[in-house]
């Protein structure tokens, strides 16, 4: 019913003081899939996450969405091409109310104040968040935060969602609840989900497919069964044994 | 529950209190109705006590409440706190007597002002609106570059920027009078009614600035402005139109101003008035429009009370010329340290407000459904 | 808990204060229907603070000396005086509101800064209110009738007579080249250089330079760099303005080897300059001022000497006080012979002619803007001791 | 005759230069390690000033037993100002510092005003501070080639207390990285007393200096050294107290050049244009002034 | 040094040495997030005990609340018998812990003396410090060579090497090390593990943080895997090693990950 949409990156690379903490990466995401991007600490998966959503400014390679360029954009340009993101910390705007913090989201990508005010409505209901739509954020719980951040991107009627480590933080229990909800959006919402997560657990069962990053290098590509046998990525995560 | 969209965001705002039902209208904008009605209130009953020094206090006092209201609506919204602010309230309080003077009184007063100047005649209203607008248009030109710096160099460079402009308003003698006092002929044409009714007008427009979509998108800059940034804001923009509004209100507070104490020098906006403002916006809680009310209405109260008390010391043979800054520089750090969010903590009057202060506090981190 | 202590604490110390306001409004009722009662109230809108404090301040100790002399007589047909001032801070906006606050008061008459910028908001506020308004030492052309009203007056001499004094005394040591140095801070300080230019080139000097600073932006490097590219030595320096920067100007010109006489006005009658400058530089400089610390000048000074030891247990500071003790004196005659009234009492003083410690006083009527007629006292440093010279009235005054 | 000029320029420039300098350490010793514009650095003169006048005038303490006391004010000064005012908004935002400190500031002016008096009081000095010398035809007060002397030494004091010894190194390491240095052992409240101390010190010499130029004390008289350091510490890069050196050095030869060529009409807007240049400096080039933890810090 | 890797041995042939740091039920978080909950550990003197685990897992957050950068919510920590949380971290180092912090944290624009210089500032000694640098110029050559450039010019490796050093030279009762090996080229790797090893032959007590799982096995005494904020395992790390698949820790398990 809807059109699937095309999120890739190509050739992208960026080094810090000589140092390449992203090399060479490309990747490809269709809406309705959700791509998992691993590896171990220090690997570039975070660079990853700003260079593509420009927050930082990348050395080399070329990031579209539908043949649009948006790897020369300003950050604030993006999230109207379709691509948002939310942060390992999580980054809301603690004095203003959930609702405020969701329709941010969608004021942002242009929308009239009724509109994003509709939308943030039905956001806040659908992850269950109505009751606090008044309470400034900074007095929501630690798992309630998470979902208002979710919350935050959606408003943006996003094509790409950037999660990063949305997992951390949460206990087991609500890592389930966070599955249940990832786990559909593809399809419900008709977007690509790229998720950074050391949560292997809901990685393994949540991702179609992985990419693993070491050095700022892709060391593998595939479907979650196939990487975790994948040695090098085995190497990359605990470490050769002494030589 | 389905929502009847069509609603504004004054019904908007109110809805999250959809269980009340008592009360319908919009909890958010109580808070100006309350203002306004406490601001009225008081402006009626000195009208009635007819003093004509309270009366005078009172004026002056709207006045600054005003330049608060405008120095709030960026520092509360951004976070940042403008140093230069002062310098647009200069800006207009000198733009507007210009603007309003007789001709021929400018060429006797100040002999060597640009015969353009010179000429400019406009009748009292317009050119309080017309000074404004030199502030904001100022500040329209040379803010652009600076409102990308941040933290200390945003702080330094419109530091420095306020001394710029003081120095300017107290040198340019061909438009300023130099740095002599610059007397506007007449009398007073910012009587209270006046004052009032801009106050009233400026208060409304301050909350709606805040509650708006600029203002939002503002204040998520003042929170994180990097959540901001990857939500769609370009910051610096929204700063900027931020900064400029205020320079506009601040330029309306220096002509009210003007056109309320007939004579004026680059002095009366530099270092003191700033102090002024930012104890007041200190002390009243710099992040809601009720906190720059009510921090007006104490340091005012305070430093009117402290006047008479250095007067009746002084008479009883202790000088005490220069107490009352003393005392509110003291408060203003005690405020800091143990109430950095000010008396109001933050948050705006509103009836709903009111109603949990004559209830017992029973929530703990569950405030968004009481009974 | 200490927190909320703290709190209560503030709260109760704004609700004190801003009672303690309300309380000045009684007072002020009060004071309304004391007309009749014991006490006449002379409002004092006087600089302590600020810039203007260093002049105004021993001008207060005058006027509350003066106080206490009418008082002891007697007071004003059985009212006692009563001086109430609010201090303006060397700021023309809060000279007004306190003028203000003071009419509300029930002033009788404001006594004001004594200067044109910081006074002369004041006054206006006097003018409205229908009472006298009188500055100590003002000498702004533009502190009188004309640009203040019919009720405005100043007791010290103009800068066109205080200018065209030292012009002539100038031109008479035989001076013929002058460096002008400005201070284009107030009024006070521009118009005095204005006059004596005038004076001196009509007189034929002539003023090689004028320069210009502003009070606490002085640049001594940049004046002195100035005066050294002259394409001659001039003859004499004249320099009009304000303590702190006149005495770091004169100080550094001397410093810097420049030994040119140096001509000035009232403002260097200030003990701090003379400290100052010390036994080192103090020496060669002329001006001229409203009065004198000594029975020589000032017939009846050694009671006045007297009467100020007694109360404040110093000596007399500067000749400012003798301006603010005239000031009352000239206020108290007017109200003992015609009352309270502002316009009776503005007539009276355009009327007559004052003895006063800072010599003989004559205005002229508001038409001709209350235009003082005053003799300039002329003082010379000496070991950074100030020596009387002697009473002058200028041959040729200019025009306002 | 401009062989003269070209001579004094030369020692204007390096007597008020060296003033600057010290005041601009002062500033930059409290900015580096708790990134504070100090407001109430002026103030610091200001007390050091009046201890000069009151010591110097009321008693017959040798001159060099004044100096003493009076830079032990502005060290005192410093260190009540910072245990009082600023230390109980460690680790709080920026702002509430720099408001702080401007608070500070007004009390402090108003109490000199309040307790001693608006007026300006003249300041003794020592005799040799008035003698004139002169130097290749060109007469100056031997008090600047004392004030050349005296910055040369304290530079150099504070060189080798920053590179020599422990404390200097920890100090250097804290204004890096304040968290590792404490890990390191370092203690916050010493390193940062110590800073405050320092300043403290250094407004004394300048009060000493600066009292001496214009011979006397008034409650106001620290805004002009205040923004005097402001200035050439933004010239000078902010952190670096080599950089807060050059800045002074900077802004003197700046403003004596300004007041050799400019008219003296515009004399009065020098402030304007040195400040103008400040902001474009800013503006244009922030992280290279500005080094370190100023730099927005890097999201992730 | 040679003093104390006797003491150690002394010890060493009798009981069981007490612990020199004991955490019990430690918590700790930041604003509304809760990072450790309840994590309790113990380190005796003379040992290496090694802290595995995924990122995220609340290792570093456990070694900067010892260290006293974070103040914990509830638990103890005792170091050599006294109560030591929420104390300061300058106090801490004197009393003789020593972290060397994630990613090194070296002072950039100090030079490589002056870094050692810090690090010795809580518990200087002229004496000992000199003949310690002599002998850390031994572990470390390359610090010698660089000894007067700035910090902020070394390698990450180099700089590596200078944290340690760093850490060492107070004589630190405990050395805890945080992912030394982070972001490190694999030969780079190799030397570090090399050089904790020797600092473990000297007697020094480390308690050392390592996402590379199978080096920090190899060379610990014990381990502790953590696992979102929660001790998952702890033991002999070559059992440790044996008894669990790490890779299911660290990459999800073949079957025991499903969710739901």
């Amino acid at each position: 019913m809807e059109s699937t949409s095309i999120f890739e990156v190509s050739g992208l690379s960026k080094s810090f003081a000589g140092l390449k903490a992203v090399d060479n990466v490309s990747m490809k995401i269709k809406t309705g899939e959700i791509l998992g991007l691993i590896g171990p600490n220090g690997s570039g998966k975070t660079t990853f996450i700003n260079l593509v959503t420009g927050m930082l400014e990348k050395d080399a390679g070329r990031i579209t969405i539908d043949q649009h360029n948006i790897g020369e954009m300003q950050a604030y340009q993006i999230p109207v091409h379709g691509l948002v993101r939310t942060y390992q910390t999580i980054r809301l705007f603690k004095h203003l109310s959930s609702l405020e913090n969701v329709m941010i989201g969608a004021l942002g990508v242009g929308m009239k104040r009724k509109q994003a005010a509709a939308v943030a409505e039905d956001l806040l209901e659908e992850l269950g968040l109505s009751e606090r739509r008044d309470a400034p954020a900074q007095g929501l719980t630690f798992r309630d935060q998470r979902l208002l951040e979710i919350a935050r991107a959606l408003a943006a009627k996003p094509r790409f969602l950037l999660l990063d480590e949305p997992a951390a933080g949460l206990n087991e229990e609500e890592t389930d609840e966070l599955f249940a909800l990832l786990s559909v959006m593809p399809e419900q919402k008709n977007i690509g989900i790229l998720i950074v997560d050391h949560d292997m657990r809901l990685i393994m069962n949540l991702c179609n497919r992985l990419h693993v990053l070491n050095y700022g290098q892709t060391i593998a590509e595939g479907k979650p069964e196939d990487v975790r046998r994948n040695p090098e990525v085995v190497v990359a995560y605990l470490g050769s044994e002494a030589s | 529950m389905k929502r009847n969209n069509t609603a504004d965001e004054n019904t908007l705002a109110a809805a999250s209190l959809g269980s009340r039902p008592y009360f319908n209208f919009s909890s958010k904008w109580s808070t100006v109705v309350l203002l306004v009605a406490i601001l009225s209130g008081i402006g009626v009953f000195i009208w009635w006590l007819n003093i004509p020094f309270i009366e005078d206090i009172f004026t002056s006092s709207v006045i600054t409440l005003i330049s608060v209201l405008g120095f709030q609506l960026y520092m509360g919204n951004s976070g940042i706190l403008n140093w230069s602010y002062v310098g647009y309230v200069g800006i207009g309080a000198f733009a507007s007597a210009i603007f309003s003077m007789e001709p021929s009184l400018k060429a006797m007063q100040i002999p060597i002002m640009y015969p353009f100047l010179q000429k400019l005649h406009l009748p009292f209203i317009p050119a309080v609106l017309a000074g404004a607008l030199v502030a904001m248009i100022i500040a329209a030109v040379v803010a652009w570059p600076l409102m990308r710096l941040s933290d200390a160099v945003g702080s330094i460079t419109q530091f420095a920027l306020l001394i710029v402009i003081n120095v300017l308003l107290s040198q340019w003698a061909e438009v300023t009078n130099g740095p002599r006092t610059f007397t506007l002929g007449g009398s007073r044409q910012t009587t209270i009614w006046v004052a009032l009714g801009f106050a009233i007008l400026v208060i409304t427009f301050v909350y709606y600035f805040k509650e708006s979509s600029l203002g939002m998108k503002l204040r998520t800059s003042r929170d994180d402005r990097y959540a901001a940034r990857s939500s769609g804001i370009n910051f610096v923009k929204v700063r900027y139109q931020g900064y400029v509004t205020s320079a506009f209100i601040g330029g309306l507070a220096g002509g009210l101003y003007s056109h309320y104490i007939l004579s004026i020098t680059a002095g009366s906006f530099y270092m003191s008035e700033l102090f002024k403002l930012l104890s007041m916006v200190v002390i009243g809680g710099s992040m809601s429009v009720s906190g720059a009310f009510f921090g007006a209405l104490i340091v005012t109260l305070a430093q009117q009370g402290l006047r008479q008390l250095e007067l009746g010391l002084t008479r009883s043979g202790f000088e005490a010329y220069g107490m009352s800054e003393i005392v509110v520089a003291i408060l203003m750090i005690l405020f800091l340290i143990l109430r950095p969010n000010g008396v109001t903590g933050g948050r705006e009057l509103s009836l709903e407000a009111l109603r949990n202060l004559f209830r017992p506090k029973q929530y703990t981190n569950n405030n968004g459904n009481k009974k | 808990m200490k927190k909320r202590m703290i709190m209560i604490l503030v709260f109760v110390l704004v609700l004190a204060l801003s009672l303690m306001s309300m309380a000045g409004c009684d007072r002020r009722e009060g004071s309304e229907s004391v007309d009749n009662g014991d006490k006449l109230i002379i409002g004092g809108a006087m600089s302590v603070t600020g810039i203007q404090g260093s002049l105004d301040s021993p001008a207060m100790e005058g006027v509350e000396l003066a106080i206490a002399e009418v008082n002891a007589a007697g007071g004003i047909d059985g009212k006692m005086l009563e001086f109430r001032n609010m201090d303006s801070k060397s700021d023309s906006a809060t000279a007004a509101e306190v003028a203000k606050q003071l009419v509300d008061q029930g002033a009788v008459a404001i006594i004001t800064s004594s200067d044109y910028d910081f006074g002369g908001p004041a006054a206006r506020a006097a003018q409205e209110a229908g009472i006298v308004g009188i500055s100590p030492s003002a000498s702004s052309p533009l502190f009188g009738s004309e640009m203040l009203g019919d009720k405005q007056f100043t007791l010290s001499m103009w800068n066109t007579t205080m200018g065209a004094v030292m012009a002539e005394k100038a031109y008479g040591d035989g001076m013929r080249t002058a460096y002008v140095v400005t201070d284009d801070f107030i009024d006070y300080t521009k118009s005095l250089s204005r006059y004596f230019v005038e004076c001196f080139e009509k007189l034929g000097g002539e003023v090689l330079l004028e320069d210009v600073f502003s009070q606490g932006r002085l640049d001594t490097a940049a004046l002195i760099a100035h005066y050294k590219a002259l394409p001659e030595v001039p003859d004499f320096i004249y320099i009009s303005s304000y303590m702190p920067d006149l005495g770091t100007l004169i100080k550094e010109m001397r410093t810097a080897g420049i030994d040119s006489p140096i001509y000035g006005g009232d403002a260097y009658d200030d003990p701090a300059l003379f400290e100052l400058l010390g036994e080192d530089f103090g020496n060669d400089i002329y001006w001229d001022s409203h009065s004198f610390n000594s029975e020589e000048a000032v017939p009846g000074f050694n009671e006045y000497y007297a009467a100020y030891k007694e109360m404040y247990g110093r000596d007399v500071d500067a000749p400012w006080s003798m301006a603010g003790y005239d000031v009352v004196m000239v206020l108290s005659e007017a109200m003992k012979e015609v009352g309270t009234d502002g316009a009776k009492m503005a007539k009276y003083m355009e009327d007559n002619s004052f003895e006063c410690m800072t010599g003989t006083l004559d205005w002229s009527d508001a038409a001709s803007g209350h235009e003082p007629n005053k003799a300039a006292a002329i003082m010379k440093l000496v070991d950074g001791k100030s020596v009387f010279l002697g009473w002058a009235t200028p041959e040729y005054l200019p025009e306002p | 005759m401009s062989a003269n000029i070209f001579i004094e320029f030369v020692i204007n420039v390096l007597s008020m230069g060296s003033l600057y300098a010290l005041i601009a350490l002062g500033l930059v010793f409290v900015y580096g390690i708790c990134n504070l514009v100090n407001f109430a650095y002026g103030e610091f003169i200001t007390v050091s000033a009046y201890v000069l006048y009151f010591v110097g005038t009321f008693t017959d303490l040798p001159w060099w037993l004044v100096f003493l006391i009076a830079i032990g004010s502005g060290a005192l000064t410093g260190f009540l100002s910072e245990l009082i005012a600023f230390r109980p908004f460690r680790g709080r935002s920026l702002d509430a510092l720099l408001v702080t400190s401007f608070a500070v500031s007004i009390i402090l002016q108003r109490s000199f005003q309040l307790g001693i008096s608006p007026r300006s009081r003249a300041v003794p000095v020592p005799d040799f501070f008035n003698i004139n010398v002169s130097l290749l035809g060109v007469v100056t007060p031997l008090r600047n080639m004392l004030l050349i002397g005296t910055t040369i030494i304290l530079l150099i004091a504070v060189l080798i207390l920053m590179r020599r010894t422990s404390l200097g190194i920890a100090m250097r390491g804290a204004s890096e990285n304040f968290v590792t240095a404490r890990l390191m052992g370092v203690p916050a409240n010493l390193v940062i007393s110590i800073a405050f101390v320092i300043s403290g010190i250094l407004a004394g010499v300048v009060a000493i200096f600066w009292s001496a130029r214009t011979g006397s004390v008034e409650p106001m008289m620290g805004s002009g050294p205040l923004l005097i350091g402001f200035i050439s510490v933004v010239i000078g890069g902010m952190q670096s107290l080599v950089g807060a050196v050059v800045g002074g050095y900077v802004y003197a030869f700046i403003a004596n050049m300004l007041s050799l060529t400019l008219p003296s009409s515009l004399l009065s807007f020098r402030d304007a244009i040195m400040f103008v240049i400040v902001i474009a400096f800013l503006v244009l080039k922030p992280e290279g002034l500005i080094r370190g933890k100023y730099q927005e810090e890097r999201v992730g | 040094m040679n003093d104390k890797k006797q003491t150690i041995q002394e010890q060493g042939s009798g009981a069981i040495p007490a612990p020199i740091l004991q955490v019990n039920d430690l918590v700790v978080g930041y604003g509304a997030i809760e990072v450790l909950h309840g994590v309790s550990i113990d380190v005796r003197e003379g040992e290496l005990v090694s802290i595995c685990g995924v990122n995220g897992a609340g290792k570093s957050t456990l070694l900067k609340s010892v260290a006293g950068v974070l103040k914990p919510r509830s638990g103890s920590i005792r170091f050599k018998g006294n109560e030591v949380g929420g104390k300061k971290p300058e106090n801490l180092h004197k009393h003789g812990i020593s972290l060397v912090p994630e990613g090194r944290e070296i002072f950039p624009s100090l030079t490589v003396g002056e870094n050692l210089r810090i690090g010795a500032f809580g518990r200087y000694d002229a004496k000992r410090y000199e003949a310690d640098l002599a002998d850390y110029f031994e572990l470390f050559p390359i610090l010698k060579e660089r000894y007067n450039q700035a910090g902020g010019l070394l390698s990450g490796g180099e700089q590596q090497m200078l944290a340690i050093a760093r850490g060492l030279i107070s004589r630190p009762d405990l050395l805890m090390l945080d992912e030394p090996s982070l972001g490190l080229s694999p030969t780079m790797v190799d030397l570090i593990f090399e050089l904790i090893r020797t600092l473990k032959a000297r007697g020094i007590t480390i308690l050392l943080v390592e996402q590379n799982a199978r080096r920090a096995l190899e060379i610990a005494d014990r381990a502790y895997l953590f696992s979102n904020g929660r001790i998952e395992y702890s033991g002999m790390s070559d059992e440790l090693a044996e008894s669990i698949d790490i890779t299911s820790v660290y990459l999800g398990g073949n079957n025991g990950g499903e969710i739901l």
